[in-house]
């Protein structure tokens, strides 16, 4: 019953978490760019208004178009029932472990690039390749990045990843080192941040994400942009259920709910502190340096395999 | 006991018979009726030799025993056909080529003549008689190969000739020796060349000189058979003669060639020992094999690229007779028998193509499935057999070759590989271009009833590799038991 | 019937000596330029071999070989070289006979190829009777000499010749090696070769009117490319 | 006869199809009675066929000799789970295709219809006696009657040379490939082969490990050229295109397959005492065939060239998970060695699925289209909407993403990757996660490609102005058909799984256990887990609920209105990428492997075209060719025209016999 009811509080809490995650992220940035931040509920402002806005079909698109940004953000919600952000355990859990979660993002991904085709626009089929391209070469790397973890707990549910990693407590595992580094490096690829993507701009020379939700607008738009910000949550959520697992609660103890909301937090600011520095430090690669990018966080990915062999850990 | 003189007599009559009506469309009857006779004869001997098994005839001086009968029986019905063939075909040529009464009558003596001496080769029981009645056959078929007087075929009339003359007296040479080694055993006279008496001493007769006998027949006979490199007359005699006559040369000319050479064979296996016999076949058959595969790679003449694969086809039945073993010899007698079936029926429907096109040049023939659905698919079903696609009966014998190689002599199997898929990628493609494509021709095809030999001998050779007759199997059986 | 010892060794010497002579002929005929020449020499081998044969029969007594021995007195001595001649003449075919190799060569060849044969026949003449030994090696050196004739000569008609020479040898082989094949296989050999010369008649003609020439050069052109 | 056995029933089902082949033969003249009379009849005939793969599963194997050639060659048959299974794939894709044939082929003029049904019904039951075949005699007509029906098939249109150049490269590499099976079972067989090698006794063979290997080489290779791997696949690109849609269908959803059936019989049932580098090296071969394949499946412009390729990439994945199982049973894991296989045959499955699924369509495609080169498609969801809605359904499939079909094989063969530490051999439990990255790299890459293949020809605009309607009843339902099965596979794979159990048993002794309908825990629950339906039934509930908030709270009718573009004024089909356009960064990442030639496509508009190489042509056939082309000019010298050098030949032959007689 008690699990249940954090099956529940979570999902509905990643939900409502993930715009505050992105406005957090964007003050931050805002603050070490030394401009005047918009203030952190931005995003949940611009959601509102979007959804209040009249949303437009292009001509020529078909049902796929209309249907994506439902998908996209039900499975997204999907997701966020089943990485233990909050709790492990949780009764979703089990429906899909951690290569069914890549399947599922890719799932999503799929869906969004063919209605990106769908508009039949150049910027739909340009950024439709480049998101497809990403996508090809960062998942090798994501999926090496989570061998090492699920070879060191020998599963690949991440509940009992988990539970495994918080088992060996303040092990230092070199493997892990390197699968963390490829994680992150994937991670900032697959949520279209810099030095990948650029979320704030509007140049077919750069962009990606945005090429593909060009014709969006209203509730659609809405949706699409919500469901990016929940897979970013998700995204750092999984990492820090890989990498920094401790303090996450065992579902249905409801004594640990409190300190695991702690924690969350506190890891959370962490991340989202990290994640604005490398923004602000790094500038946006050349489109065709990306595979070079992907092609490191593999190599690393691979290290920490190899390492994990010959260290044995 | 008479019934081998019938067929000998039933053949023989058609010499005279043809030489005095062998014109114009009696000739041709006649040649059909003779040919059919003879077939009646030979079935009925087979069925005697069914059931009372192999015999000798007429003081010795005839035997038919399990093999001879195969073969004996394979000539009825390819020459029945090829007689029935012959008919419509040779009309034909003759009004392309004007050939005068005189000629056309020359055509069929020489033919019945050629049958003839087939036939004799193979019910004689004197290897004198079996020189002489190879020696026959080439100087009958000189005649009919330069039937057309054109250059070309003089040309090749007379290396075919020379080359089979001089091929042969080497034979008469080992023919000699074998009589001067049996001498020392069976004494003078005629009884000394029987093969029944020279069977019964094989073991006794002297080594040396049965070695360099075996050497000399199997270089003069070797060279009828068609084995590289005594094979160059063969493509050209093949080439430049009427189909028909390319027909019976490869499907008979060459099965008794090599039965000679078998025969022989026994005997030295008997006197020297199995190994020297064995490894002279094996290596001629191989490079039998693969100079003509790569031969055929790259032939434009569409005669002579099926001349060549009978060159392959014989040099892999003598391999396999080489490797020995009763299974392998029996391979290598099913692969007689397909092979001339098969082959024949080639010739035929090829000539038909040949007709059709006015050309031998592979390049200038196609479309034939478009023009004549029924000449289209007897070749196409003819090629694919000779190609060793099932249920052919040459892919049981390629079968049965392959696999007793693996075990008995490894070493030769990527040999045989390579020749056989060169020969595919050779045939293939033609094959492709002629049956495929848009037709140029307008006038109608051969009519369907003079497809039917085609279809009929493919039915035999279908016949051989999904359900062989047991009474076939058991002379098979026996055959390769004493070949080997 | 009985023949007594002293013309035995007499007839064997004889036998011998026919024997060398067939062999000395074959050189002969390597070395011979002109056709015409080798047209005697052809008749002359076949004489030679009449002899040895009628020889034989002496010797042996065997009665079939008097026919054989007439047999090849008729063909291969007369009949076979006066068409040749005629033919020659009738034809117009004039002038040498042009060799592919040069004819000191040929001959060296030839000794080649006779000490070859008589090492190849040495095991057998060990095992024959007094009066056959060693023929087959001499028989044998005849046939291979001919065949190098036929090699070497760009003539249509010299290839005919060498043809015929190793016939003889042929011939030669099996009266005095074996004593005499059956009479129906010699006969049958003798039907053949007529037979075939026969043919050969033909076929000059008929080059004649297709190449008006009798070189071999006209029957060289099939021939992959 | 006592009672009927499975194979008996399947037995009637190969003869219903030989019988309908014989009856469209005469029938043909009237299409329409024809094509309605044969073809749902052989579809019965697949479903009965199907019916005695799923009761030989649970049925003791039988046998069923028939007198061969002659006496000690017997043609027999027998029916193990094995072949059952495999049955079961061939019946289910006949039933299907045949239902899609039915209207497909009717419009054929009836020359070519007639000859079509001997063809067709005779290819499908060669395969049915591949699967059955019990000797090497038997295996071997079948098998090449499986290859000349196909050929023939390939070349109905014999008119184009490219066709005809296409059927001969397959028969030629599929003749070859057929020799070397032959040897393969001369070896496996030894003396017994002479009575025509009787599978029974293949199972006993004792070789040494030499000729053990050899055995296995020369099988691998044989099957291999049929599974179109890596350096002989080149007949695959060209055949399968050339091929009438439903044939393609069954080439690649069925015939690659028996070339696996061939695999798992005598590579792994026949020869159990397998080398340490067997694994590995099939591994390496199925990796470097899916990831060439799938390059090139990403670079075709023509629809159905893009599916034959992307075949070779899954015959590839199968490849790796039959080597990954070779690997684990050489070290006696025989439950690891269970699960890879499992999902080797799990994959075989799906693939015969979604790619004839696929594959259909395109021929829907080219039936309303008139055309299937992407770069004049376009739109399509527009005009055929249940095609496009079916097509979507597979191009989700063989992507591999959840829940349908293809993601259950895949995270079956990761999950059998990530057992590899249990391996005792250190180096090679390092390298096989590498080799799952690779995996995951060419599934990924897959689903680039299927996504082009998708938006390219479906989505957006047209590029060329073409007539297009949507496709007759039989079609679509037989692509409905599929597009369930796809789902179905997807959504409850513990049943099949459960099904395979006998299967496995017979080739690893031992099995996974049964799984439960509703999860998947191949090995145990807190190790891994999937539920295909829980997972549906999320995004369901999420989607119904997210949909019904949001027009609850913010429904306000939708507009149409043309697209922005970021406000770009005109919009244009051409202003799409073009099927090459669209993986230019893969051509640009990737150019060593495809040998990209830039040439001028028509002098009238100049415009300039990419041409695609085919490296392995380049580099391995071309030398091939021209070797044995120069070899052969070197025989012919032989034959130069001069008499007496025929006669020097026999002369030196004479002499060098005789000389060795010395």
């Amino acid at each position: 019953m008690a699990a249940n009811l954090f099956q529940v509080l979570q999902t509905l809490l990643v939900l409502l978490l993930a715009p505050l995650f992105a406005g957090y992220l964007q003050n931050a940035r805002a603050l070490l760019q030394n401009r005047r931040p918009a203030g952190i509920l931005q995003p949940y402002r611009d959601l509102l208004r979007l959804f209040h806005k009249e949303s437009i079909i292009a001509e020529g698109t078909s049902w796929l178009f209309r249907a994506t940004p439902y998908l996209l953000f039900a499975a997204m919600w999907l997701a966020a029932g089943i990485v233990p952000i909050l709790a492990t355990a949780l009764p979703l859990a089990p429906a899909a472990d951690v290569i069914a979660l890549v399947g599922l993002f890719a799932l999503a991904r799929v869906f969004q690039v063919l209605a990106a085709m769908d508009t039949g626009t150049a910027f739909g089929t340009l950024g439709a390749r480049r998101e497809m391209l990403v996508a090809a070469m960062a998942e090798p790397a994501l999926l090496a990045a989570l061998f090492t973890a699920s070879l060191l707990s020998h599963s690949t549910s991440l509940s009992s990843i988990v539970d495994h990693l918080e088992s060996l407590r303040f092990a230092l595992h070199p493997s892990m080192v390197f699968a963390a580094a490829a994680f992150f490096m994937v991670l900032l690829a697959e949520n279209a941040r810099i030095p990948v993507d650029n979320p704030a701009t509007h140049l077919e020379l750069t962009m990606i994400h945005e090429a593909m939700i060009l014709e969006y607008s209203g509730r659609h738009l809405a949706l699409v942009e919500w469901a990016a910000q929940i897979k970013l949550l998700l995204y750092v959520g999984i990492g820090i259920a890989l990498f920094l697992p401790w303090g996450i609660a065992p579902a249905g103890d409801l004594a640990a709910l409190p300190a695991a909301a702690f924690w969350l937090a506190l890891k959370l600011l962490a991340a989202g502190a990290v994640l604005a520095v490398i923004e602000t430090l790094l500038a946006k690669l050349r489109l065709f340096r990306a595979p070079e990018f992907m092609a490191t966080a593999f190599l690393l990915g691979v290290i920490g395999l190899l390492s994990y062999f010959m260290l044995g850990a | 006991m008479m019934l081998i003189l019938l067929v000998l007599a039933c053949a023989f009559v058609g010499i005279p018979l043809l030489g005095l009506w062998g014109y114009g469309r009696p000739g041709g009857w006649i040649f059909v009726a003779v040919n059919g006779l003879t077939l009646l004869a030979i079935l009925a001997l087979a069925g005697q030799v069914a059931m009372t098994g192999g015999f000798t005839a007429g003081h010795e001086q005839f035997v038919v025993d399990d093999f001879s009968m195969l073969l004996v029986l394979v000539d009825g019905v390819v020459g029945f056909s090829t007689a029935l063939f012959s008919r419509g075909y040779m009309v034909r040529e003759a009004a392309h080529w004007q050939l005068s009464r005189g000629r056309m009558r020359l055509y069929h003596v020489m033919f019945q003549t050629f049958l003839f001496t087939m036939l004799l080769a193979l019910l004689t029981n004197s290897m004198g008689i079996l020189w002489v009645a190879m020696e026959g056959a080439t100087l009958a078929t000189v005649l009919l190969v330069s039937l057309f007087r054109t250059a070309e075929g003089l040309e090749a009339a007379w290396k075919y000739f020379i080359l089979c003359g001089v091929g042969l007296a080497m034979a008469l040479f080992g023919t000699i020796l074998l009589y001067f080694a049996a001498q020392r055993i069976l004494g003078s006279g005629s009884q000394a060349l029987l093969w029944t008496h020279l069977d019964g001493v094989r073991g006794q007769l002297q080594p040396h000189v049965m070695a360099i006998a075996f050497v000399f027949v199997l270089v003069g006979y070797g060279t009828k058979v068609g084995l590289a490199p005594l094979h160059n007359w063969l493509p050209d005699a093949h080439a430049s003669g009427p189909s028909s006559v390319s027909a019976v040369l490869s499907g008979l000319l060459l099965n008794v060639a090599l039965y000679a050479v078998l025969r022989t064979k026994v005997l030295v296996d008997g006197a020297v020992g199995p190994d020297f016999a064995a490894h002279l076949l094996m290596g001629f058959g191989l490079l039998s094999l693969l100079v003509a595969a790569f031969s055929m790679l790259r032939q434009r003449d569409v005669k002579r690229l099926f001349a060549y694969s009978s060159v392959e086809h014989m040099g892999l039945a003598t391999f396999a007779f080489g490797v020995g073993g009763s299974v392998a010899s029996f391979a290598g007698i099913l692969h007689m028998l397909s092979h001339s079936l098969t082959k024949s029926a080639v010739f035929f429907s090829v000539g038909q193509a040949v007709q059709t096109a006015g050309s031998r040049e592979i390049q200038r023939i196609h479309g034939l499935l478009e023009h004549s659905p029924v000449l289209g698919w007897a070749m196409m079903l003819a090629i694919l057999a000779i190609l060793g696609m099932p249920p052919s009966g040459l892919f049981l014998s390629e079968f049965l070759i392959i696999t007793s190689t693996m075990h008995a002599q490894a070493w030769a199997t990527p040999l045989l590989l390579l020749g056989l898929g060169v020969a595919f990628a050779a045939i293939f493609p033609r094959l492709q271009g002629m049956v495929f494509g848009r037709s140029p021709w307008t006038h109608g095809g051969p009519a369907p009833v003079a497809m039917l030999p085609v279809f009929v001998q493919l039915a035999l050779v279908g016949l051989l590799g999904v359900f062989i007759p047991v009474v076939l199997v058991q002379w098979m059986q026996h055959a390769a038991a004493f070949l080997s | 019937m009985l023949v007594s010892a002293h013309i035995a060794v007499w007839g064997t010497s004889l036998l011998k000596l026919l024997a060398a002579m067939l062999l000395l002929i074959g050189f002969a005929m390597l070395a011979q330029r002109r056709l015409l020449t080798l047209i005697h020499l052809l008749a002359w081998q076949g004489f030679v071999l009449a002899l040895g044969t009628a020889l034989v029969a002496l010797l042996t007594g065997q009665t079939e070989l008097w026919y054989s021995a007439a047999l090849s007195l008729g063909l291969k001595a007369l009949l076979i070289p006066a068409v040749l001649h005629r033919l020659l003449r009738r034809l117009k075919v004039r002038g040498d006979v042009e060799a592919v190799i040069n004819i000191p060569t040929t001959l060296l060849l030839g000794i080649v190829l006779v000490i070859f044969a008589f090492s190849l026949a040495a095991p057998i003449s060990a095992l024959t009777g007094t009066i056959t030994r060693g023929m087959v090696g001499i028989a044998l050196a005849a046939v291979l000499l001919s065949f190098l004739m036929m090699i070497t000569r760009r003539k249509a008609i010299s290839q005919v010749v060498g043809f015929l020479a190793m016939d003889n040898g042929l011939f030669f082989a099996a009266t005095s090696a074996t004593l005499g094949m059956p009479m129906i296989v010699e006969l049958g050999v003798a039907l053949d070769a007529l037979i075939g010369f026969v043919i050969l008649g033909i076929f000059f003609f008929q080059m004649r009117e297709t190449f008006d020439s009798m070189d071999l050069s006209h029957l060289e052109r099939i021939r992959e490319e | 006869m006592t009672a009927v056995l499975p194979l008996d029933l399947a037995m009637a089902a190969l003869l219903s199809w030989l019988g309908l082949g014989l009856l469209g033969f005469a029938l043909g003249g009237y299409q329409t009675l024809a094509c309605r009379a044969v073809f749902p009849l052989s579809t019965m005939g697949g479903l009965l066929l199907a019916a005695a793969g799923l009761w030989a599963s649970t049925a003791t194997p039988d046998v069923l000799q028939i007198s061969g050639p002659f006496p000690v060659l017997p043609w027999s048959f027998r029916l193990d789970p094995l072949s059952g299974f495999f049955l079961i794939l061939l019946g289910l894709l006949a039933a299907a295709v045949s239902v899609f044939a039915t209207g497909y082929f009717r419009p054929l003029p009836a020359a070519a219809l007639r000859r079509l049904f001997l063809q067709y019904q005779g290819f499908l039951l060669g395969m049915g006696l591949v699967l059955l075949a019990d000797n090497a005699y038997t295996f071997l007509v079948a098998w090449e009657i499986m290859a000349i029906a196909s050929y023939f098939l390939v070349v109905t249109e014999h008119e184009e040379e490219g066709s005809r150049r296409a059927g001969f490269l397959y028969l030629l590499i599929a003749h070859l490939g057929a020799l070397a099976i032959l040897l393969g079972f001369a070896v496996l067989a030894g003396v017994q082969i002479l009575q025509g090698g009787s599978f029974a006794a293949m199972m006993q063979a004792q070789l040494s490990p030499f000729w053990a290997s050899a055995a296995f080489l020369l099988t691998f290779f044989g099957f291999g050229a049929k599974a179109g791997l890596l350096p002989l696949h080149i007949w695959l690109p060209e055949a399968h295109p050339a091929a009438p849609a439903p044939v393609s269908a069954l080439m690649s959803g069925a015939m690659l397959q028996t070339a696996f059936y061939g695999m798992l019989r005598v590579d792994f049932l026949f020869l159990p005492q397998a080398a340490e580098w067997w694994g590995p090296f099939v591994l390496l071969v199925g990796l470097a065939s899916a990831l060439f394949a799938v390059l090139f499946a990403a670079a075709q412009t023509d629809m159905k060239r893009l599916l034959a390729y992307s075949s070779m990439e899954n015959m590839g994945l199968i490849m790796v998970a039959m080597g990954l199982a070779l690997i684990f049973r050489a070290h006696g894991l025989n439950a690891l060695a269970a699960l890879a296989l499992i999902a080797a045959l799990y994959h075989a499955l799906n693939h015969a699925f979604f790619k004839s699924l696929l594959f259909l369509g395109s021929g829907s495609v080219l039936h309303a289209a008139g055309t299937v080169a992407m770069d004049r498609l376009g739109g399509l969801i527009q005009r055929m909407p249940q095609t496009a809605f079916f097509m979507l359904v597979g191009v989700l499939a063989i992507a591999g993403l959840p829940p349908l079909n293809g993601f259950v094989s895949e995270w079956l063969l990761l999950q059998a990757f990530l057992l590899a530490p249990a391996l005792p051999q250190s180096t090679l439990s390092a390298v096989l996660p590498l080799a799952a990255s690779g995996v995951v790299l060419s599934a990924a890459l897959a689903a680039y490609a299927m996504v082009k293949f998708y938006g390219i020809s479906f989505l957006g605009q047209p590029r060329a102005h073409l007539p297009v309607h949507e496709t007759g009843r039989w079609e679509r339902s037989a692509m409905g058909l599929l597009a369930m099965a796809c789902v179905a596979l997807g959504l409850f794979p513990g049943v099949l799984i459960g099904l395979l159990d006998p299967v496995i048993r017979e080739m690893v002794g031992q099995g996974l256990g049964q799984q439960g309908w509703l999860w998947l825990t191949p090995v145990s629950a807190q190790r891994a887990s999937y539920s295909p339906v829980m997972f549906l039934f999320g995004i369901a509930l999420a989607l119904g609920v997210a949909f019904v908030l949001v027009w609850w709270r913010f429904g306000r009718p939708l507009r149409r209105a043309g697209v922005w573009a970021c406000g770009f004024p005109l919009r244009t089909a051409r202003m799409q990428d073009s099927p090459l356009g669209f993986v230019e960064p893969l051509l640009r990442i990737f150019r060593p492997v495809f040998q990209l030639r830039r040439e001028a496509l028509s002098t009238a508009a100049p415009r300039l075209g990419l041409q695609l190489g085919e490296p392995v042509t380049a580099y391995l056939y071309r030398p091939l060719a021209a070797t044995a082309a120069w070899l052969s000019a070197q025989m012919v010298r032989l034959q130069q025209g001069r008499i007496t050098v025929y006669l020097l030949y026999s002369f030196l032959t004479l002499l060098l016999l005789l000389a060795l007689l010395r």
